[in-house]
């Protein structure tokens, strides 16, 4: 679990705060204009079905990898100043932040694009996977696009 | 030794989080998926198949990668994070 | 000034707290799954030229009600659950917040689309101005798309 | 009566923030852009030239909008909000 400044990108237990993750990528640049954020959050009903808990588990040092190699590509591909990444692991209430992605533009275009393709790209190469507890049991959940 | 993860929905198949194979200097996946195949056959019928991704040292292979004496490989389902 | 419960959109002069806004949504239902986020900040540099401070004037009651407008009009059209705007006016340091939008959707992707296409339906119809202060002297921005 | 307000250059051009008109029960844009160009004649000119768009009770009109006795009328140059 890396908690330096340095990395972009983090998987941790604990919730995090969006404005600090924001204050912290504006340091980066003060040419920062367009500042796109995705926040997935945990959603009480699924197919129907009501959700009462949700439990994500990754597998170490690969989950890293992957975050970290999504926010250097979408610098490099999409011509942002910057972009951080985290993810929470372990049990995770009905409401609560799970996934938060912050890229960093010049504008917002180009925010806007790496963004979308940051949280795309996350789901289709991060090995991170969702439990999720209904009333009829626990189940592990097929990946969604 | 060749260490082997199982994750979610594996992990709970298999009953526990890893295992280790003597393969030698060097093996194939389908080598591996029959050592896997001989405690849990299931498990080893999924790798065989190409049912599941395989990652060797923290990056997805495909089904003609040689594993190394020393490698960390990890049997991955369907992810689902992001939300 | 607006800034009771029910009103979504609100132009204050004073900072707002991405984290407040976004909990503030979240109230709205527990079936929020994903939320994006746009939030525009002072850059230092506009085509070439080094800004010193921005300092944005709006026409009371239109700009309110236009950003009322495309709240409700985001919600209608994208399917999303919710959406709330900031704007901030008044005289606004380098790397500071100017505008904040908040889509919350069941999905990301209706968000995504809700999000972008307010910020651009806010500066094509929201009666806001900007000046800039740079080392030229004062000069009142042309829109950009 | 009808109020006109100024905003931004156009409020630094007049040096005032908004003037009133008594144009009787209705009138025309035009009717208003000469009023408003006896005073402010480069303003009276952007106004009949369609160069700047004009807003009736907080909705931009059309050139052919009548306006009436009562309305709050705005000049309003290029927005430039939203970051």
């Amino acid at each position: 679990m890396s908690t330096t400044t340095e990395t972009k990108a983090r998987i941790q237990r604990e919730d995090f705060s969006v404005t600090d993750e924001i204050e912290a990528i504006k340091k980066s640049s003060k040419n920062i204009g367009g500042i796109v954020i995705f926040l997935g959050t945990g959603r009480e009903l699924n197919k129907g079905e009501n959700i009462s808990e949700l439990n994500f588990e990754h597998y170490p040092k690969m989950a890293e990898k992957k975050l970290d190699e999504i926010c250097t590509k979408a610098i490099e591909d999409y011509k942002i100043i910057d972009m951080s990444i985290i993810h929470r692991i372990g049990p995770i209430d009905i409401g609560e932040n799970i996934v938060l992605i912050v890229a960093a533009g010049e504008h917002r275009k180009e925010a806007f694009e790496a963004c979308e393709w940051a949280i795309a790209e996350l789901k289709r190469t991060t090995p991170i996977w969702k439990r999720e507890t209904t009333t009829k049991g626990e189940v592990w959940v097929q990946a969604t696009p | 030794m060749i260490t082997v993860k199982y994750f979610a929905q594996l992990r709970q198949m298999a009953g526990r989080e890893e295992d280790q194979f003597d393969l030698g200097a060097q093996a194939t996946l389908d080598q591996l998926s029959d050592a896997i195949g001989l405690n849990l056959p299931k498990i080893g019928e999924l790798v065989r198949d190409k049912k599941i991704m395989v990652s060797v040292n923290y990056d997805v292979v495909s089904a003609d990668h040689i594993i190394k004496d020393g490698d960390e490989v990890a049997l991955l389902p369907p992810f689902s994070g992001g939300a």
